[in-house]
């Protein structure tokens, strides 16, 4: 080209930025280094393949007459008593989430530390383990199903929160604005302005939920709070593979359907 | 001035307000859930609390390596389960691979991977390596990825489309496109699904520990197996602490990358 | 200390409007188990004239917790689980379950009925290890601290022959979960020696066809008690003699034999007695004690 | 109009004014100050036009007014009331006299039209009543009627959302009317507007002046609409006002002035 | 101008047309018909405004001559080259020829502006240098250079979304000229531009044109640019060409048709 045209200069980089990057990059190397040491791993146990194998022909060999026999402790009625828990679990917290949700929604007009308490409390919630809460409700209502569904329903409440009040933060704040101006009160404004525009948020999001209550159910039957897990965990501990296999069959076949379903209706709300 | 008329009658709203109810009622009824029995018993429910509520802190020095273990199982199957579903989300993002049997196949295979609780992959890993953390972190590699690798290529699915079609006009191919139109759009998300992950994999370590796959969870379960809520309740503490952590590191991260 | 509970000032009785609750443990003892609740539940409702709920956990944990908060009448529970359980007065033992004993070597059941189960300790066949004064500094599988026949029992006996295992430098214990894979571990090389009840190698016997020539037992220790039933603290006496006369009878019909056998892997039910369990105590304080 | 001004400069010699601003500093968090020592009246009945430039300050002067903005120092007083230092009920009952129209709309989307109409009633409901839809059957009516007056009325059960944005912003005005206020703040209201369409809006606006006297403050870019339908002009720059004055007593250098950076200080 | 005119017309004449498309017809896969069996030359060195209603094809027409679209029927040539039949390696390439402006710039928001500009050398380099963003320092010089023509040079290192829309539209130009095409398509370059800056734009494309002697085609919507800037005019309404003549010879009334769905026909 052209005499005229000057020479490209060198990225204009503050030592400072480039000391964060630098420092950065080390850090998150030393770390990833750090998490392998100590961890013995003494390699492929010699017995893997024989019981790999044992697993799989299981797994190809499900135990069909477990999938329906009337007696109430089948494959259909567990998965479906599954499915119970994880609705019931998720309709709970999807409404215990809401108010949730509006405290710890850092929006505008609004202390800084109102959000934040909120949303520290919701983690708390979140690192609750759902062992320990089914433990707590199994107390309060007893074994079984019930103790699943409210131990669920307070675990989700945890993320679930957390999801609402990002999509609250997310929302346009001129219709909340315009209810204020009326001299609608902070309670119209949820009612009027926000819930009507957080819909499709609640929605999907409550729907994403349900797809991992659906798992999470399976695992609080170790305690004794109903559902497949207790079968599931129980065909594992006495190595009954062709159980296992046709539980997790099953809930493949669950999982799909219902993925299938909550796609549906994310397609004709949203 | 015209009177009111009436509203017309929207029936889907009905139809959904209908299956509500009906789910509501089913599952009621199916899982014999009562309220009213909950809080007659609500004291109950805080005796464990309460014990819960006042740590043990002198156990504090014997659940932080275990927890340090946790951490870090956390971190390595964060980084290889993100990574992985890194490259399998470019597989099946209908917006990069156009090809719709490949990404329906490879979909399905992805949609059965994520199906699969986090238990029994624990156990089945821990029956093929043995007990210890590395079933633990390949159970986790494995969640890691059923977690995030929808998220991962539904956003891959709505970047914008100009800059790849900008990248193909001057005669780009498709790892050229990937380079330097897909990743720096999709560059925050990833980061801050991939920081999703590693909290849900630390919370998740306390399930794995039922069945022997290392970590802080099987101290968890010690400490119920032995009534000994105050060391309970200091687990709980310091999982919580990390998690407050790791939270605040991925506001962090997030608000950089959005800058 | 004696089974009648003094802690209760109100006793109570099931009835018609509050079912009787059980709920049940598997044993690690269990080699194979069907999970199933209903067909006791309707054998022992027409016995003892009240509605039945059985549910099922994995964690003795919530079943005492169930019983103390009265939300569990009458609990399963494996001797170390009811040892703690009665500590905190929120069970009585009722009964036992009966087992075929296990026959050495090959590990094979007898027919003789026994309410005791053993502790073994496993090595690899031809390994250095002849007995258990060769543990010292071995690496050995040992299950939860609360486990009887996995840690407590093996650990207690062994130190009272002078053998403290817990020492530091004396041996490395390795905590693992499930006593199939302790025997995959000792098995597998990973491990010299590992804690199990008698014969936990019929576990993975499928699996591993050839186990019982590849891994032997070493050392049993004294009887551990078998599961017990147990029944919440407050529970009327006459109550419990029906409970007891209802559980013996279940091997007295065919039927109901077979299916405390095919679910819970018991063969019967034989009258205990809290001090049976002193024992399990004895043990539980001698490992744990430095 | 002339008529109207006599009547306004009646009034206000007699009454108090509608709204008063009395040395009023708004400065932001960030440090960014608003408004510097404002004073100011509006008499009931006035159409005031605010003009200045992007960043002057309008938009916080008017959101002062119903306090959708606290402001740092100064009082404001309402009809003689001081929404500064209103609380709760009461200031919700002072909002309740105040009108606002957002430049863009602010309409709740995925409601009906109508339930977006209605929502100019709260104030005056206890709210259990408004959450479980409890609206008198005459406020509908009332609300119908607002549709219908700016012609919005087949409308009624729609989405917000499926409305354009003149629409939107019509039923914007039907909320006003719902509200019954004695005061329209109206921020920037033909900002996202065609020329048409604004000029409906704005005579909808002066109909709201004219046919229920109610006072009008309006923020505007437009210097013909201000010219067409202001009888009051005030010029704001760097938060403070620069020009008060009679559309009619106002040159066409006054608006130069103040959108060119110069003073504008010819009167005040 | 003139002087440009007389050289592509003796171009014309001499050489083959730099964009020839063969009765081209292209149909969407929901069935709308985008173009219906177009013929058209293009020379070396013409600077083309392709004029026509809102839907009319003139974004199906230049996404066809890239391939962005691939047509059902007919073929379409580049400098004689089939790039209908081109495949792999061989399109890309191809491709390399063609620089493209679009509308939306479709620029990579959060990549500096360096590395936007860069990625116009992509079709110069092996896949696995670009991966690991080996550029050479000549071509880095190069997109500096062509930053410095559009008169972005300070911006070299900001990022893309720091940019105004004028500004990003002559980093995508810039892009263009670091590809160094020999024909460059605009689509509807200056759509969301403000008139100043349209105007900067289309000065841009000039000099491409003129000083490189690439051969301009672009979709505009504003007449007032299309007379400016054009040489010749191609009008479009459903899919086909319903006029084609230079711009010194295409009165005021052509363009009237065209946009009021008259035939336009009057040469052809
Ligand atoms: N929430 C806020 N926090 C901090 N500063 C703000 C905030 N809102 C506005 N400002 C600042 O206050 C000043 C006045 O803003 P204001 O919105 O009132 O201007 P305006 O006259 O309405 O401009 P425009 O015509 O662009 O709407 C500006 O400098 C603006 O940046
Ligand atoms: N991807 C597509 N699928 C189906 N039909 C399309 C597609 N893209 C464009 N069309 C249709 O093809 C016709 C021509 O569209 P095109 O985008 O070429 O018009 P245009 O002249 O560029 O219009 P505008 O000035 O609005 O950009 C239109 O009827 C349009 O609806
Ligand atoms: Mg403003
Ligand atoms: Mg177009």
């Amino acid at each position: 080209m052209e005499t005229t045209m000057k020479k490209l200069p060198p990225k204009p980089v503050t030592a400072k930025t480039r000391a964060v990057k630098w420092l950065s990059w080390i850090l998150a190397i030393v770390v990833l280094i750090w998490s392998c040491t100590g961890l013995d791993f003494t390699g492929i146990k010699p017995t893997a393949g024989q019981i790999t194998s044992a697993i799989f022909n299981g797994l190809f060999h499900p135990d069909w007459s477990y999938v329906y026999n009337g007696s109430g402790e089948d494959l259909v009625s567990q998965l479906w008593q599954t499915l119970c828990i994880a609705f019931l679990g998720t309709f709970i917290s999807a409404i215990i989430s809401i108010p949730f949700a509006f405290w710890a929604a850092n929006t505008r007009h609004k202390k800084f530390w109102v959000s934040e308490s909120g949303k520290i409390v919701l983690t708390f919630i979140r690192s609750f383990p759902e062992i320990v809460l089914a433990l707590m409700f199994i107390k309060a209502v007893g074994p079984g199903a019930p103790a699943g569904a409210l131990a669920l329903g307070f675990h989700s409440v945890g993320m679930l929160a957390m999801l609402f009040s990002e999509a609250i933060e997310s929302l346009d704040d001129g219709p909340s604005e315009a209810i204020t101006a009326v001299g609608g009160s902070k309670f119209n404004v949820a009612v009027f302005a926000t819930m009507p525009d957080l819909m499709p948020a609640l929605v999907s999001n409550t729907l994403y939920r349900f797809d991992v209550s659906v798992r999470s159910a399976s695992v609080l039957g170790l305690v004794g709070a109903g559902g497949i897990g207790y079968p599931l965990m129980i065909a594992l501990n006495y190595r009954q593979w062709s159980r296992v296999g046709i539980i997790l069959l099953g809930i493949i076949v669950m999982v799909v359907i219902i993925d299938w379903i909550s796609g549906a209706i994310r397609k004709k709300l949203v | 001035m015209l009177k009111l008329p009436k509203k017309k009658f929207k029936m889907w709203n009905w139809v959904w307000v209908i299956l509500m109810i009906l789910g509501l009622v089913l599952s009621v009824q199916n899982t014999g859930t009562s309220l009213p029995e909950f809080f007659a018993n609500f004291d109950q429910f805080g005796e464990i609390f309460v014990q819960m509520a006042q740590p043990d802190w002198s156990y504090a020095g014997t659940a932080i390596p275990y927890l340090v273990e946790t951490i870090k199982m956390a971190i390595i199957s964060t980084v290889i389960g993100s990574a992985l579903a890194f490259i399998y989300s470019l597989l099946i993002a209908r917006n990069i691979v156009h090809n719709k049997v490949i990404t329906g196949v490879l979909r399905f295979i992805m949609n059965i991977i994520r199906t699969i609780p986090d238990l029994l992959l624990g156990s089945i890993f821990v029956a093929i390596v043995g007990i210890g953390p590395v079933a633990g972190i390949l159970a986790l590699t494995v969640f890691t990825f059923g977690v995030v690798v929808k998220l991962f290529y539904e956003a891959i699915e709505t970047i914008d489309p100009g800059p790849s079609e900008a990248i193909k006009a001057v005669g780009g191919n498709g790892m050229n496109n990937i380079m330097f139109a897909v990743m720096p759009q999709i560059m925050p998300y990833f980061v801050s699904y991939a920081l999703y992950a590693f909290e849900i994999n630390v919370r998740a370590s306390t399930v794995l520990g039922y069945i022997g796959a290392g970590g802080i969870g099987l101290q968890l379960k010690n400490t119920l197996d032995m009534f000994s809520y105050n060391q309970t309740g200091m687990i709980i503490l310091v999982i919580f602490l990390v998690v407050l952590v790791i939270d605040f590191i991925s506001t962090k991260a997030r608000e950089a990358l959005m800058r | 200390s004696s089974s009648k509970s003094s802690s209760s000032s109100k006793v109570y009785t099931p009835s018609k409007s509050h079912p009787l609750t059980i709920q049940f443990v598997p044993s690690q003892a269990a080699s194979t188990l069907e999970a199933k609740a209903k067909p006791l539940e309707k054998i022992l409702s027409k016995k003892l004239g009240v509605p039945v709920k059985i549910s099922m956990s994995t964690d003795y944990n919530t079943v005492v917790e169930a019983m103390k908060s009265k939300k569990v009448d009458v609990g399963f529970l494996p001797p170390d689980g009811y040892v703690l359980a009665h500590k905190q007065k929120a069970a009585d033992v009722l009964l036992q379950a009966l087992r075929y004993g296990i026959k050495q070597p090959g590990g094979k059941q007898t027919n003789k009925l026994v309410k005791f189960y053993r502790a073994e300790i496993l090595v690899k066949k031809g390994s250095k290890i002849k007995s258990w004064k060769d543990l010292k500094g071995k690496k050995i599988a040992v299950q939860n601290a609360t486990s009887s026949a996995g840690y407590i029992f093996p650990i207690a006996e062994l130190k009272n022959k002078g053998l403290d295992l817990t020492k530091k430098g004396n041996a490395n214990l390795v905590t693992v979960t499930g006593h199939d894979q302790a025997v995959l571990d000792v098995l597998n090389g990973d491990v010299d020696a590992a804690f199990t009840f008698e014969d936990a190698r019929n576990t993975v016997l499928a699996d591993q066809p050839n186990i019982m020539k590849k891994v032997v037992p070493i050392y049993f220790t004294k009887g551990i008690p078998n599961d017990t039933v147990s029944v919440r603290s407050d529970m009327s006496s006459a109550f419990r003699k029906k409970l007891t006369k209802a559980f013996e009878s279940l091997r007295n019909n065919k039927k109901s034999l077979k299916i405390i056998e095919s679910i819970y892997s018991h063969e019967g039910y034989t009258p205990s007695k809290d001090s049976d369990f002193n024992i399990v105590r004895k043990y539980d304080k001698m490992a744990a004690t430095k | 109009m002339i008529r109207q001004n006599f009547f306004k400069e009646l009034y206000s010699m007699a009454e108090q004014p509608m709204i008063e601003m009395k040395n009023v500093t708004k400065v932001y968090d960030n440090g960014t100050v608003g408004l510097k020592n404002i004073n100011l009246k509006i008499n009931k009945g006035e159409f005031i036009v605010i003009v200045g430039l992007s960043g002057a300050g309008k938009s916080t002067l008017l959101r002062s007014i119903n306090r959708l903005h606290d402001i740092s120092e100064g009082d404001i007083l309402i009809d003689g009331e001081s929404i500064t230092k209103a609380k709760g009920k009461n200031l919700r009952l002072m909002r309740r006299k105040i009108g606002m129209i957002f430049q863009s709309f602010n309409l709740v989307k995925r409601s009906s039209v109508l339930r977006n109409v209605l929502a100019g009633r709260l104030a005056y409901y206890p709210t259990w009543k408004t959450t479980f839809n409890l609206f008198t059957n005459e406020d509908k009516q009332r609300a119908y009627e607002a549709l219908q007056s700016v012609d919005m009325a087949e409308k009624v059960y729609s989405r917000a959302d499926e409305l354009s944005g003149g629409q939107q912003q019509r039923v914007a005005i039907a909320r006003v009317l719902t509200q019954n206020p004695e005061i329209i703040l109206a921020d920037e209201p033909t900002a996202s507007l065609d020329p048409k369409t604004s000029h409906q809006v704005m005579e909808d606006l002066r109909m709201l002046n004219e046919k229920y006297n109610m006072t009008v403050v309006a923020n505007l870019h437009s210097i013909e609409l201000a010219k067409e339908f202001g009888h009051r002009v005030i010029g704001v720059r760097a938060g403070e006002i620069v020009y008060d004055g009679k559309m009619e007593d106002t040159p066409q250098s006054v608006f130069d002035s103040i959108y060119n950076g110069g003073t504008g200080k010819e009167e005040d």
